[in-house]
């Protein structure tokens, strides 16, 4: 696969390290009353789906940064690709 | 106290090799410090370098030359620079605070890394056979900077001139990375 | 050509396309036979060119086999090319190129190839029909393993490994292009042609040496020349271009996401040497738009007995005549239900070969016959004879024909393979009975030519010229105004006809792995119907060949059983390679010592001067122990190196820890997210034990941070997790905190570092420390930290930590420095009688000191796991803190580090033994636990450990059997404190 | 029709005429007592057990293509119980045990190959973790040998000993463990379950299940409504789109397992090997093709196709484990699709849905789990109970934070 990066140009994803759906951008307030509950809904349980997934991939044999990627799973096609801190900044994360 | 005295040694003990149609050499005359951007003071470095080097931070991806110290900045990513230069300081941080204050925050790489020149007519050709960024003379231009991996060891490649590269990989394993090279050129020419 | 050769080669009939200036033949051994042929052969048309007919043995039933192709869809000719360290099994002859001294030999026989012990399986073969195997050999049980499958194993495959190490190497590389165009034949050259006129950057890649496709195969004219000497002078006009690359003998083997291909190119497999070169390079294509002009493949008709050498494709039998000068036989028949067979018959009589019969499934003959061809429309081939190759033929009409060389024709498959490695299906077009490329191409794929249905030459090149335009303005070039080269359509017209009733005899589809109609059939009978049960259930098209030849007339002959078409039937899709890879060219050079590359700690030229035992450590190399004269065990040499170190001084590196500098307004802030235990507020001058969690709550690290400055620390890692600490601290930046001003840079290269430990450390330092720095326990305590110089002016970092128990310190220098650092700490300690001191050293302090290491921090463990549950800040936000509440966490009764040790202190501890309760049995119910890391620990003289068992802490003094089923070992062990030495911390703070 | 030497003499001699298909091919009734949704390996060894230990055979397993089709048909055919923990350890090894009988019980040669499973370690800490697993294995009552490097030379002389990056310490040793023939374990439990009266439906696309007050009483396909008592779901690959039509979000990503097989050759690696420095395990069919495979692609896909960075480190692990199969072609890869669980092990488990069951999580471990699978699954479905051999695969264990984590790298499925 190659994955456009925003500020690089076309790379090989094998310079890129993946960790999984974009939600795990969203880490829970800790002192929420039910953080325990969405602790566990935040690590564990996963959309998975078929289809259009925003995931994240790390640039380890490049720039360093962790990049939201939007790619489908039943095509491979990549339609967007995003600097996560980015993301982070505009859709709020983690207090 | 008694008087010890420590001495220097590059990675590489100063390697020099020919070939028909390329050259390889390591490059020990040069110091790398890394110039990371704190948060919201992108406007206030990007002043400092200009009054003191005069030119322009470079984007990710590309270099800036400068006459000071013959120095060239690399991007290296939206919040980081690397500067190359010539100095025998031993301190280098030093020398770019001086320079330029509190303006970024500054780590010496001197030492991080092995420093190679790659030159001559072949060389794209040897590099193809272990990089994969597109080395296309119309797309990686001269002053292009990648990082990458070549068999299995992250490292920099910068465009110098037309067919000369700067190639960086891990101090620790550059004979590793040397014995990449020349094997590539033994299996080119 | 020299006369002596051509005597000997019965069947040359004249010079072909072989090369002009290379007259001189080639002499090669073919079953230790000699003979002779040209340079421009193949191994099989010089084969044929010497009449060797047969050539091999198929899979099951070791019928005898011949040449059956001239291209790499060959399923039958199959040999063993060179010998011991080169030898290569199953390689198709039809693509070998010959070179002077090839030697080769025939696969899968016992005995001798003419009388092949194995061929008794053609007599069994009613008993071993499709899928036989799963109903019997199932009693008595022990005969399986014992009797049965020794048996099936002995006979399964074809070639021979040599079983030495491959003699070759093999490299890789990397290319990039706006279009790849894949196959050079009429539509691949006329695409090269317009795509490179119009500024692209093209890369044509072919399996032949020969470029040009059917053009070198056939006697059809382009632009006013010869089909191939328009070829070679295109390929000429391309090789000059700057912007076309030109590869021959290069295969694209698969088509991979986002335009990659995979490329193999033999370099050295036409040479009788490599010449220390690599002999295949395998290529990653990066293309922007990719045009396949794969061609087609003839596939054949089946009937009875169509296996037998001599049997032939006809475009086959035509290729070795035009190209190679030779016949495939004196008398040739040609079976066919389509037009371009009789081109086989024409071109072969042109030559004066005889043919003896034409025999077409259809009513109207589409040319004139040969002179001296019988003709027979509307009548097929029924049976053939002749042992060890075809004699004789039977026409539908009861006739015999005499015949050496029966060339068939069912009609052509387009080659869309490449257009299937993305799960693409292909879909059916009656009007050439053939499977086409489906929609569903990969992105950026086109189709031209006979590999797109078009299957005529004016048309291949014409759509070759066409697509080569579309593609190229795709991608932002403006096409060049120039025309397709012109051609003429030859007819090509067929009718569907894929088998004739065999009756009680076998009608052959797969070749190799010997699959007959009758196995399709009963396939059918037996409920494996779709076409991946149908492949399963009889192998077909699972042979080295991918059933090229063979799975579109199954596809026809189960069409025929159920009452479906073809296309309902189901559709062969293919998955990659295109054609077998060698495994060691997909490995490129990473094998042996290249395997991955090897990091050296500064140190490593003197420990290797002093003789040190080195050890692999992640990617690293480090000194193990340093053996010392008259030492004859390692052990031996780690216990001087423990001792003296705790007795006076010794010298670790240390360099391999991961070390990261961290900087910003908020790193405090950051790093206090980072660890579990506390960070805002770590003085500036001091540095802290950390432990880091997953989010999960486990462990996933440990080591210190030493602040310099207000913003300022550097941290260090475990050498194993150097890198994956990184990369979570980089999503906690980036992902999770985003507003926090800190930056991360590897140091771990930067500096060289070395662990200065023992009662003696402090005066040693002292011995290089500058003047300027204290280093007295009252000015730089336990924990300090410190920039400082040494050697007059060095700039170096001195921490006051300690991995061993001992009053230590690490002290950093740049990287530069490192080599000449170890040496002086070595010259200035001898005084002390310093001794450096290894990993193994290392560790046995360690576990002495009962600090946890990757034994411990296995990713299972958590911080209560460790004794350590009381550091989990619960005041603040961190990584792990919320998951590391869970119940089953927190039970009384998880297993807890502790120490043990032997109760008979003779015995030697094991690591990986679990602990059971004395008297109790050894089970997965009873188990309670497991040591981790054990020493001989040379200052309490006997080996102790640390391990986890169940509530531990509460059970010090208690005592349970450490079980080692595996190294046969129970003994009793008494539970400890892991700080087997110097449990109050008194040495490191003296 | 029993198969047994005697009836392929009978039907050789009689031009297999009488040869019936290997399992009918019925309409789906209107209702059964067990509806099993997926026909792979795991579902059709469920319905088998649940006829055969149970004596429920008013079962139907639906299959959306054709049975066998996923990954018991495109995995490395390895059969192993080399587990560490002790929520893993004694299923394994109830399936190992139920693999030793299966041919005579099915009927059906699946070639069970007990050539032995060799796992390689290349550094003390590693020979000390395989220390800590051969002892857990015998605590459950397995086999396990701890070898040195000269016990390893003996057993695969072909091995990189002399030049290795990483040289070879020693290893763990199982001898029970072994291959089979994959695609046989399906047509074997098909065939075995047929007889006994399970309905067999293949192209039968399950598109909803049938709820009523949060019970589940059937489920909606392509052929139809079909209620039933229970429903039992087996889609390993494809669990997450199965279980979204019943509302569930799962502990489970889908990743691709890329497997390859070489040309044949004539044997020459007598048993299964595992790389320990690298990603590389490899067998040898009784057809002669070295079947072999490394680790998952690594990231989320539905796809059945893999990319050439993981080919090539496969390969890369290959060579530098045994450089004698650099000649070797590999012929043929494919890609299967994982439900990767969060811990690397597996669910069989009741669902909040009463009368919904789910089994998946399998990782690339599936294939050797399949008869315990089956055995265990069915014991659920008939008993409400869980076997005890599988109490610890719950869904919620992450709740409390029971994870059964054999490769300690956490809730990051693409490392298990």
């Amino acid at each position: 696969m190659i994955i456009n990066h925003p500020l690089l140009g076309p790379r090989d994803a094998s310079e890129f390290v993946y960790l999984g759906d974009a939600a795990l951008m969203k880490r829970p307030d800790w002192q929420a009353d039910d953080a325990a509950q969405q602790f566990y809904e935040y690590l564990y349980l996963r959309d998975n789906i078929a289809g259009q997934h925003r995931e994240l991939w790390y640039h380890e044999q490049g720039d360093r940064s962790w990049l939201v990627v939007t790619r489908n799973t039943e095509t491979h096609e990549i339609t967007a690709v995003e600097l996560a801190r980015d993301v982070a900044t505009r859709e709020g994360h983690a207090v | 106290m008694a008087n010890y005295t420590l001495t220097a040694s590059s990675p590489l003990a100063g390697l020099q090799q020919e070939y028909q149609g390329v050259t390889l050499a390591e490059v020990t005359n040069k110091a790398l410090v890394s110039i990371s951007v704190p948060l919201g003071g992108e406007t206030a470095l990007q002043t400092a370098v200009t009054a003191t080097y005069g030119v322009t931070l470079p984007v990710t991806g590309k270099s800036s030359k400068t006459s000071v110290d013959n120095a060239l900045f690399a991007g290296m990513s939206r919040d980081q620079c690397w500067l190359f230069f010539e100095t025998d300081n031993i301190r280098p941080v030093n020398i770019i605070t001086e320079k330029l204050g509190a303006s970024g925050y500054y780590t010496d790489q001197s030492d991080s890394w092995v420093m190679l020149s790659l030159a001559g007519e072949k060389s794209r050709d040897v590099l193809e056979r272990i990089c994969p960024i597109n080395l296309d003379p119309d797309v990686f231009l001269i002053g292009d900077v990648a990082r990458t991996s070549m068999e299995h060891m992250g490292s920099i490649i910068l465009r110098e001139s037309e067919h000369n590269y700067l190639l960086c990989s891990a101090r620790s394993s550059a004979n590793s990375f040397v014995h990449a090279i020349e094997l590539s050129i033994k299996n080119v020419i | 050509m020299k006369m002596t050769s051509q005597i000997q080669q019965v069947n040359r009939v004249s010079q072909g396309l072989l090369n002009n200036n290379t007259e001189q033949s080639l002499s090669f051994e073919f079953n230790g036979k000699s003979m002779t042929g040209y340079a421009g052969d193949t191994l099989a048309s010089a084969l044929l060119a010497n009449g060797e007919k047969l050539v091999a043995r198929s899979f099951k039933y070791h019928r005898p086999r011949g040449i059956f192709s001239a291209g790499s869809e060959e399923p039958n000719a199959l040999v063993e090319l060179r010998k011991g360290a080169y030898q290569e099994p199953n390689t198709r002859a039809t693509i070998i190129e010959l070179f002077d001294g090839l030697e080769a030999k025939s696969q899968n026989y016992r005995g001798s190839l003419k009388y092949d012990l194995m061929a008794i399986n053609d007599r069994l073969s009613p008993f071993l029909s499709a899928g036989f195997y799963y109903k019997t050999f199932m009693w008595p049980k022990a005969f399986w393993e014992k009797l049965y499958e020794p048996i099936i194993r002995s006979s399964a495959g074809l070639g021979r490994l040599s079983a030495i190490e491959d003699g070759d190497s093999y490299d890789k590389g990397f290319l990039h292009c706006d279009l790849l165009i894949i196959g050079a034949g009429p539509a691949g050259l006329a695409a090269a042609l317009q795509a490179s006129r119009s500024g692209a950057k093209v890369l044509v890649a072919d399996e032949d040496f020969l470029l040009g496709g059917r053009l070198n195969a056939e006697n059809h004219g382009v632009a006013g020349a010869a089909g191939h000497e328009w070829a070679a002078s295109t390929v000429a006009e391309l090789n000059s271009l700057p912007n076309v690359r030109i590869m021959p003998r290069t295969s694209i083997y698969g088509s991979f996401d986002h335009g990659i291909y995979g490329a193999l190119e033999r370099k050295t497999d036409h040479l009788a040497s490599s010449g220390g070169k690599p002999r295949q390079v395998l290529w990653r294509i990066y293309s922007k738009q990719a045009l396949l002009c794969a061609g087609s493949t003839e596939r054949p008709i089946a009937f009875a007995n169509n296996d037998r050498p001599g049997v032939m494709l006809a475009g086959s039998v035509r290729t070795y005549v035009n190209r190679y000068g030779v016949t495939a036989g004196q008398k040739v028949a040609v079976f066919t239900n389509n037009d371009d067979g009789w081109r086989t018959a024409v071109d072969l009589s042109d030559k004066g070969v005889e043919i003896s019969a034409i025999i077409d499934t259809r009513d109207k003959a589409p040319l004139a016959a040969p002179k001296g061809a019988a003709v027979m429309m509307g009548g097929s081939v029924i049976n053939t004879a002749g042992r060890h190759g075809i004699r004789e033929i039977t026409l539908s009409n009861g006739q015999k024909v005499p015949t050496d060389c029966l060339a068939v024709s069912g009609g052509w498959n387009p080659n869309v393979h490449l257009t299937c490695h993305q799960r693409g299906k292909p879909e059916w077009q009656d009007d050439i009975s053939a499977f086409v490329p489906g929609h569903a191409l990969p992105v950026g794929m086109q189709v031209a030519g006979a590999a797109n249905g078009t299957l005529t030459l004016a048309s291949a090149l014409a759509e070759g010229h066409a697509k080569a335009s579309e593609m190229v303005s795709n991608i932002g070039y403006t096409p060049s105004n120039s025309l397709a080269p012109d051609s003429n359509d030859e007819s090509c017209a067929v009718s569907a006809f894929w088998y004739v009733d065999s009756g009680k005899d076998r009608a052959w589809l797969d070749l190799q792995n010997d699959v007959t109609v009758k196995d399709i059939k009963l396939s059918h009978q037996e409920g494996f119907r779709s076409v991946e049960h149908l492949k399963r259930y009889t192998t077909l098209g699972m042979a080295t060949d991918q059933g090229k030849t063979s799975n579109v007339n199954a596809l026809a002959v189960m069409a025929d059983c159920t009452g479906k078409t073809i296309p309902e039937t189901g559709t062969t899709i293919f998955r990659p390679p295109y054609t077998p890879v060698a495994i060691g060219a997909l490995a490129g050079r990473a094998r042996g010592k290249d395997f991955r590359p090897t990091r050296l700690t500064p140190s490593h030229r003197w420990a290797e001067a002093q003789g040190a035992v080195f050890v692999e450590t992640g990617m690293w190399l480090r000194a193990q122990w340093f053996p010392q004269a008259g030492e004859t065990t390692w052990r031996e040499s780690v216990d001087r190196e423990v001792i003296q170190t705790r007795k006076s001084v010794g010298i670790c590196d240390v360099t391999t820890l991961g070390k990261i500098d961290i900087q910003g307004r908020d790193a405090a802030a950051f790093l206090n997210k980072i660890y579990a235990n506390a960070f805002a507020k770590l003085p500036v001058g001091k540095v802290r034990y950390g432990l880091m969690l997953r989010e999960d709550g486990i462990a996933m690290d440990d080591g210190t941070t030493a602040r310099f400055s207000d913003t300022h620390f550097v941290m260090t890692t475990t050498t194993a997790n150097a890198v994956s600490v990184f990369r979570h601290m980089e999503f906690a930046r980036q992902c999770l905190w985003p507003d926090l001003d800190v930056q991360l840079l590897s140091a771990t290269e930067q500096f060289a570092q070395y662990a200065v430990a023992g009662p003696n450390s402090r005066k040693l330092l002292q011995k290089i420390v500058d003047a300027d720095y204290a280093i007295d326990n009252e000015s730089f305590p336990f924990m300090a930290c410190a920039e400082i110089t040494v050697c007059n002016g060095i700039p170096a970092r001195l921490f006051r930590i300690s991995f061993s128990g001992e009053l230590a310190y690490e002290i950093a220098v740049p990287a530069r420095y490192g080599d000449s650092l170890f040496r002086v700490l070595m010259e200035a300690g001898q005084e002390y009688d310093v001794v450096p001191y290894g990993t193994e050293a290392l560790g046995v302090m360690r576990i002495e000191k009962g600090h946890a290491a990757g034994n411990e921090l296995n990713g299972q463990i958590t911080a209560q796991n460790l004794g350590m549950g009381r550091l989990v800040s619960k005041k603040k936000d961190c990584i792990g803190n919320k998951l590391s509440e869970r119940s089953a966490l927190n039970t009384d009764n998880i297993v807890e580090l502790v120490g043990f040790r032997p109760v008979d202190v003779t015995e030697m501890l094991s690591s990986g033994a679990h602990f059971i309760a004395i008297g109790a049995e050894a089970s997965t119910e009873n188990d309670q636990g497991w040591m981790s890391s054990v020493c001989y620990s040379p200052e309490l003289k006997m080996s102790v450990g640390i391990g986890f068992i169940q509530n531990g802490s509460q059970r010090l003094g208690e005592k349970v059997r450490a079980v080692d089923l595996v190294r046969g070992k129970d003994i009793e062990v008494e539970i400890t404190s892991a700080h087997h030495v110097d449990p109050e911390g008194e040495r490191l703070r003296g | 029709m029993r198969y047994s030497a005697f009836t392929v003499i009978k039907q050789a001699l009689t031009g297999h005429k009488d040869w019936k298909p290997a399992w009918r091919d019925p309409e789906p009734r209107s209702e059964y007592d067990v509806i099993i949704i997926g026909g792979g390996g795991h579902g059709l060894a469920t319905a088998y057990y649940l006829a055969k230990e149970h004596g429920i055979t008013n079962v139907a397993v639906l299959e959306k293509g054709w049975i066998g089709g996923g990954n018991v048909g495109r995995n490395t055919t390895i059969i192993r119980s080399n587990y560490l923990l002790p929520g893993n350890e004694p299923f394994y090894e109830l399936s190992m045990k139920l693999w030793e009988n299966l041919e005579q019980d099915f009927n059906y040669n699946a070639m069970v190959s007990q050539r032995g499973i060799l796992n390689l370690s290349h550094s003390d800490p590693q020979q000390d973790a395989y220390a800590r697993r051969g002892n857990a294995m015998q605590l459950a009552g397995a086999d396990s040998v701890l070898l040195d490097k000269a016990g390893v030379e003996k057993l695969c002389p072909f091995l990189d000993f002399d030049n290795a990056r990483f040289p070879i310490k020693g290893g763990l040793w199982q001898p029970r463990a072994g291959t089979v023939r994959h695609d046989a374990v399906a047509w074997g439990y098909a065939r075995g379950a047929d007889t006994r009266g399970v309905d067999i439906i293949q192209n039968c696309e399950v598109t909803g299940f049938l709820m009523e007050n949060g019970q589940c009483l059937g489920v909606e396909t392509s052929r139809g409504t079909i209620k039933a008592k229970k429903v039992a779901v087996a889609v390993a690959g494809s669990s997450s789109r199965v279980m979204a039509k019943a509302g569930m979000r799962l502990p489970i990503e889908s990743h691709v397992l890329q497997a390859f097989v070489s040309e044949g050759l004539k044997p020459i690696i007598p048993g299964v090997v595992t790389f320990g420095a690298g990603h590389f395990y490899v067998s040898q069919s009784d057809k002669g093709g070295l079947v072999f495979g490394g680790d998952i692609d690594g990231y989320n896909t539905y796809a059945q196709r893999g990319n050439l960075p993981t080919v090539e480190d496969v390969c890369e692990g290959g060579m530098a484990l045994m450089p004698m199969i650099g000649r070797a072609r590999l012929l043929r890869m494919w890609g299967g699709v994982m439900d990767m669980s969060m811990d690397g092990s597996p669910y069989i488990d009741k669902t909040h849905v009463e009368g919904l069951y789910f089994n998946g999580g399998w990782c690339y471990g599936g294939f050797k789990a399949t008869p315990a699978s089956g055995w265990c699954y069915a014991h659920l479905v008939a008993t409400g109970q869980p076997h005890p051999v599988a109490t610890e695969y719950r869904l919620d264990r992450f709740v409390s934070g029971k994870m059964i984590d054999e490769k300690g790298v956490g809730a990051q499925p693409n490392l298990h």
